[in-house]
């Protein structure tokens, strides 16, 4: 369904990604870990193109899409989660999940949809008026990951969902994640440096080193990996 | 073929935009219309040229400007390598010598004026160049030093040479004293109060006639004096000609050796990241101050020089479009960069002198030059390079070991 | 105490127009942080454009109100257009840039238009026709309240009314916000970002254009120059409010507008714009963030 | 206690009401390295910029020892202040001067130990030249420890990563510090370069004799060299000891796997 074909990607004159090759089946559930700084971000900015690789391609769904626009890619149905959440914070609850949905025209399904992601997380629907600033951690992860929802993807990109939420949090979060997954086979691609959680929910998993892809193997495999287990999951 | 098209439609847009301004002119009192269709053809065909000329710098500037950079180009060879620099420094001071002998009264001027840039932009090269501090007011230092002289002059009837250090001092002050408030201000807003600063410096000698004698200025300001003697006024023009070729070189020598110190160097950082700076012990303030304070004494100086030299000032010579011009140099010339400075204030002085037709033109191009640089060329038609260092006696005390 | 009005009523209108320009600039600020420089000039050249047309037209033997909506109209529809051209070229190709480059380049598209319409046009001071009408009903405040100024405060007032419903309530306006306050964000939710910076510009510009258009009117001439100085104050109001905050830019202009009508009413006339600078380099040094804006911390 | 350089008492930074530090305690000895470890947005960051002065702490206090001087509270302190009361830093997100040298980047940081002013900048008197001899001098050798001399003219934001980090350290060593902080130093280092790293930090150590305080990420950097680790999590500190003691500790491995 998605395909990165050995791309590069600059910031200015430093060199983030150093050829990454990913390939992501549809209904899949893939993660991506990495030290800090090793490229994930990038990665997936590259993917969304906000940061458009300099070589390489990426296609999806058969088509190229490494020289197209952050909306055009949005459209044809990739939608990000970005590390630190980006709640707009001065839009209320309601309008960020508006703003998810910017470029649907379809008002029915938009209704669905919204219905849908507020059934997922209820307390959404309590915070309906208030301003997306105001919501706690969890609150805002939830809320980013239904207005990323609110555009209906058929691949969902997470960039560290369990970034500096308390244990119970992270893993009601990754069972949602899980339960998207299932319910509308939406494909997803997460990035996470809880190594151990995210091995525990994906179907394989990559390793990225300093810009570069270093290990692809199966999610249970690559938990059992000597070399994985020492460097990632810790302690 | 998509080029093209784009260029058409680019220039239908421009003939489109200008089509009033450009084609009409109204004339209210005699109820005429003046339809300029010639103007509309000029349009169109400029603007279809251009669209090709902006698409390719375009392409070129995303191919990257890597490659350039490590070029070393002819300039930096002339001015690092004591083989070439100075021969070029001698020629350039023969001919500087040479040159008042050989041309009109009125070619002395003007190249007086345009020594006059070459300090007013080495010294706002200090400030938004080297500090990174985009000042919009400079003008008012320069304003300060021209007054200081005229009024000192006038009242006290102080000489050209006590007025000089005394116009370098005030501008340091005036310098220090809007310095302190504004220098914690985040760079656009620090602009913005420059800019305003420099404005009610110039209304307030606009308005307040008790002390500058408002708009219509002052007039017989006394010539510089040589060794105590009066100078005849040709002779006044040599000798104000002579003196800022001594003050160019004084200021380059100045700058260039501020560039490459301890001074200079955090000046630079501070431009760079002023967190990192301060986590390397720098005192922002007082290193922001100090580039302020410097680079309004050098326009108080040159203001007692342009006072002297056209021994008539008003508030019209200090608005903020000479601020924008001597700011247009310094970016033009490469920020930071001394010699592109001086290359700029000529090109951007003199050219307008010997081209008549193209002076009415001037300020359009120094505003268009301002955008395209910017996006084109930020880094000015000589980028600054820093200096390298050399270690021939480490290298070798590493061998002996 | 009636000339206590009459300073106060003067102030509500220089207040109104400055608000009409400070709009601009505080929203252009509130989505790409850039202090855009030429957007006096767009004022500037509203006020020409409507010049023209209104001169044509009386000379076709229009006249009323009929010409004061025509010529706003052809005004509203350039200053837009040069607004989004200006972007194009000046600053959209800098977005990456150094904080300072798309400033230097905008004082560099003020410097060019100024020139442009001074070679384009004329350096002189050119007499501007009163399009508004004198209304009956005012006669008996003329003296204290002019019908033209009514206009402009009436204007200005429903200029606010429909920006703020555009903005709150549209969601081009609720993109507008997103866009703002996470550029990259609303990317990765599909807004096209430099769509909405463009109608940005475009919104601002017309707002400008409608603004140069009623005071040149009001005032009875205009030239090249007007631009700058009513721009400088507009962002001196921008700043006084808070720049980024539209409800702040309005507070600004009006609080901007009031003390330059008493001062120059109570103190002299002389010194206009020097409280008005003087009041920008104070904000900007006692409370850099406005009276309605916040202050961000900076990220280490 | 006698020999420590960092006394950190019951340090509390809170932001609009929410605390991104609370009440942690924290010292470093004489020589030692000391790291401080948490999960991501646990407020290591947050630590570090209140006792380097980048903010100020809303309570507690931080008080620094130089060697053979009295205790001093720098709480509020401007950071320059402090880096030339010896403790220097580096930064998360690398923060060179880009468009400099390699040397001059290392040359600013001899800033605060040097004297020279626009009188000695201009006229280059004999005092003055001999301080920029040794500015130079003093910053080649450092560049030499970190292993960039191949780098000296080059332009910081040329750097390939790695180097720019260990240029970063050179240019905190300039300042001559008796404690230096690192903020994730191994950040986006593959493992060679870690490893390179490790062995960079101890030298520093031992070649100038001083202590070190960093936040990092790679728990096997931080195994390996580290005298005494701390862990915080949400702004709380849930553990201290020695890496052996850390290891074994629930509360920190409940922190880090994130299991009830």
């Amino acid at each position: 369904m998605l395909k990165i074909e050995n791309i590069k990607t600059f910031y200015g004159n430093i060199q983030a990604l150093k050829g990454v090759t990913i390939e992501v089946s549809e209904g899949e559930v893939i993660t991506l870990i990495g030290a800090n700084g090793a490229g994930k971000t990038t990665t997936l900015m590259s993917i969304s193109g906000v940061v458009p690789p300099r070589s390489g391609e990426i296609t999806f769904k058969g088509e190229k899409i490494h020289k197209k626009s952050p909306d055009e890619i949005v459209k044809m149905g990739i939608s990000q989660v970005p590390e630190g959440r980006r709640i707009f914070p001065g839009l209320t609850v309601m309008e960020n999940l508006e703003m998810g949905a910017f470029l649907r025209t379809d008002k029915a399904g938009i209704k669905e949809d919204l219905e849908y992601v507020l059934e997922l997380f209820p307390i959404l629907a309590e915070r309906k008026g208030q301003a997306g600033g105001t919501l706690s951690g969890g609150e805002q992860q939830m809320l980013a990951i239904s207005r990323a929802l609110m555009a209906k993807p058929k691949l969902l990109l997470l960039d560290e969902p369990s970034l500096g939420l308390a244990p119970l949090i992270v893993k009601r979060i990754f069972d949602i994640i899980t339960k998207i997954n299932q319910e509308h086979n939406t494909t997803i691609f997460l990035v996470e440096q809880n190594a151990n959680m995210a091995l525990q929910v994906a179907h394989r998993g990559y390793v990225m080193e300093n810009g570069a892809i270093t290990l692809v193997d199966d999610a249970k495999k690559l938990a059992a990996n000597e070399e994985v287990k020492k460097a990632y999951l810790g302690i | 073929m998509k080029n093209l098209k784009q260029s058409i439609l680019i220039s239908l847009w421009f003939i489109f935009l200008t089509f009033p301004l450009m084609v009409i002119r109204v004339n209210t009192v005699e109820q005429e219309v003046e339809w300029r269709w010639m103007n509309m053809a000029f349009i169109g065909v400029g603007t279809f040229v251009c669209s090709y000329i902006w698409r390719y710098l375009m392409a070129r500037k995303e191919k990257g400007g890597n490659e350039e950079e490590s070029k070393i180009s002819w300039h930096q060879t002339l001015t690092t390598e004591k083989k070439y620099a100075i021969p070029a420094a001698a020629l350039i001071l023969v001919i500087a010598f040479i040159f008042p002998h050989i041309v009109t009264e009125y070619r002395i001027n003007t190249m007086i004026s345009a020594l006059i840039y070459v300090v007013l932009g080495l010294g706002l090269n200090i400030v938004v160049g080297l500090a990174g501090l985009l000042d919009l007011g400079y003008v008012a230092f320069y304003a300060v030093g021209a007054y200081s002289y005229a009024l000192l002059n006038h009242h006290f009837g102080l000489s050209f040479w006590a007025c000089l250090p005394l116009g370098a001092l005030l501008g340091a002050f005036f310098g220090i004293l809007l310095g302190i408030p504004v220098l914690r201000l985040r760079g656009d807003y620090l602009a913005i109060v420059t800019l305003g600063f420099g404005e009610i410096i110039r209304l307030i000698l606009e308005n307040w006639n008790e002390f500058s004698f408002g708009p219509s200025g002052i007039a017989n300001i006394s010539n510089p004096t040589f060794f105590g003697q009066e100078i005849s006024r040709s002779g006044g023009i040599l000798f104000i000609y002579y003196l800022m070729i001594a003050l160019v070189i004084f200021t380059i020598f100045v700058v260039n050796r501020l560039q490459n110190s301890r001074l200079g160097r955090s000046w630079v950082a501070l431009r760079e990241d002023e967190i990192a700076c301060q986590a390397m012990g720098i005192d922002r303030m007082k290193t922001k101050l100090a580039a302020f304070a410097l680079g309004a004494t050098w326009a108080g100086m040159v203001g007692v020089i342009f006072a002297a030299k056209t021994s008539f000032i008003n508030p019209a010579s200090f608005t903020f479009l000479e601020s924008a011009i001597i700011l247009s140099i310094v970016v033009l010339g490469g920020m930071g960069s001394i010699l592109g400075v001086i290359l700029a204030a000529f090109v951007l002085i003199l050219l307008p002198e010997e081209l008549r037709a193209f002076s009415e033109y001037r300020m359009l191009i120094f505003g268009a030059s301002m955008v395209l640089m910017m996006v084109f060329r930020p880094q000015g038609i000589i980028a600054n390079v820093r200096r390298s260092y050399e270690y021939h006696g480490l290298d070798r005390a590493e061998e002996a070991k | 105490m009636e000339y206590f009005f009459e300073l106060f009523l003067g102030g509500l209108t220089r207040g109104s127009i400055y608000a009409l320009i400070a709009l601009g600039y505080t929203m252009v600020y509130g989505i790409i942080e850039l202090i855009n420089f030429a957007h006096g000039e767009i004022y500037m050249i509203g006020a020409f454009t409507a010049l023209i047309v209104a001169s044509l037209l009386t000379m076709a033997g229009m006249d009323g109100m009929a010409v004061l909506a025509l010529s706003m109209v052809v005004a509203i529809i350039y200053a837009g257009a040069y607004g989004f051209t200006i972007e194009k070229i000046a600053y959209k190709p800098l977005r990456q840039a150094p904080r300072l480059s798309p400033l230097i380049s905008a004082i560099g598209m003020s410097i060019f238009l100024q020139n442009y319409v001074l070679l384009a046009q004329t350096s002189d001071f050119l007499p501007f026709p009163s399009l508004i009408p004198e209304f009956s009903f005012m006669e008996p405040y003329e003296h204290v309240f002019s019908s033209s100024e009514l206009v402009i405060v009436v204007v200005t007032a429903v200029s606010m009314l429909v920006l703020t419903y555009l903005i709150k309530f549209t969601k081009m306006g609720k993109a507008m916000r997103a866009s703002a306050q996470d550029r990259t964000m609303a990317m990765l939710a599909g807004i096209n970002v430099n769509r909405i910076i463009s109608t940005t510009f475009i919104i601002g510009s017309t707002l400008a254009a409608v603004g140069g258009v009623l005071i040149a009117s009001h005032i009875g001439q205009i030239n090249f120059y007007i631009g700058f100085i009513a721009g400088i104050k507009a962002f001196t109001a921008a700043v006084l409010g808070g720049i980024g905050s539209i409800p702040g830019a309005v507070l600004g202009s009006l609080v901007l507008g009031w003390t330059e009508s008493f001062a120059t009413g109570y103190v002299s006339s002389d010194y206009e714009d020097v409280f008005a600078f003087t009041l920008l380099v104070l904000i900007l040094i006692f409370r850099p963030a406005g009276i309605l804006g916040k202050t961000k911390t900076q990220k280490v | 206690m006698a020999d420590k350089v960092l006394d950190v008492k019951a340090l509390t930074k809170t932001f609009g009401g929410l605390k991104a530090v609370d009440s942690v305690d924290l010292d470093v000895k004489k020589g030692e390295i000391v790291a401080l470890i948490g999960p991501n947005g646990a407020g290591k960051t947050t630590f570090f910029n209140c006792i380097t002065g980048i903010y100020t702490p809303t309570e507690g206090d931080v008080l620094i020892i130089p060697p053979g001087e009295d205790p001093e509270r720098i709480n509020g302190l401007k950071p320059n202040k402090i880096t030339s009361k010896g403790m220097a830093r580096t930064f998360q997100n690398i923060r060179l001067f880009g468009n400099m040298t390699a040397l001059e980047n290392v040359m600013v940081g001899c800033h605060c130990r040097t004297k020279a002013n626009i009188i000695g900048a201009i006229f280059r008197g004999p005092s003055t030249l001999k301080e920029e001899r040794e500015t130079i001098q003093k910053s080649y050798d450092l560049l030499k420890e970190v292993g960039l001399t191949e780098f000296v003219n080059e332009q910081a934001k040329n750097l390939p990563y790695g180097a720019q980090r260990r240029l970063e350290i050179a240019r905190a060593m300039a300042t001559d510090p008796f404690l230096l902080l690192l903020d994730e130093p191994a950040a986006g280092m593959n493992p060679q370069e870690t490893r390179d790293l490790d062995e960079l930090i101890t030298k520093i150590r031992e070649d100038y004799e001083l202590s070190i305080l960093l936040i990092e990420h790679d728990m096997k950097l931080v195994m390996n060299i580290s005298d005494r680790i701390f862990v915080v999590d949400y702004g709380k500190k849930i553990a201290e000891g020695t890496p052996r003691e850390i290891k074994d500790n629930p509360a920190v491995i409940k922190a880090y796997l994130g299991e009830d």
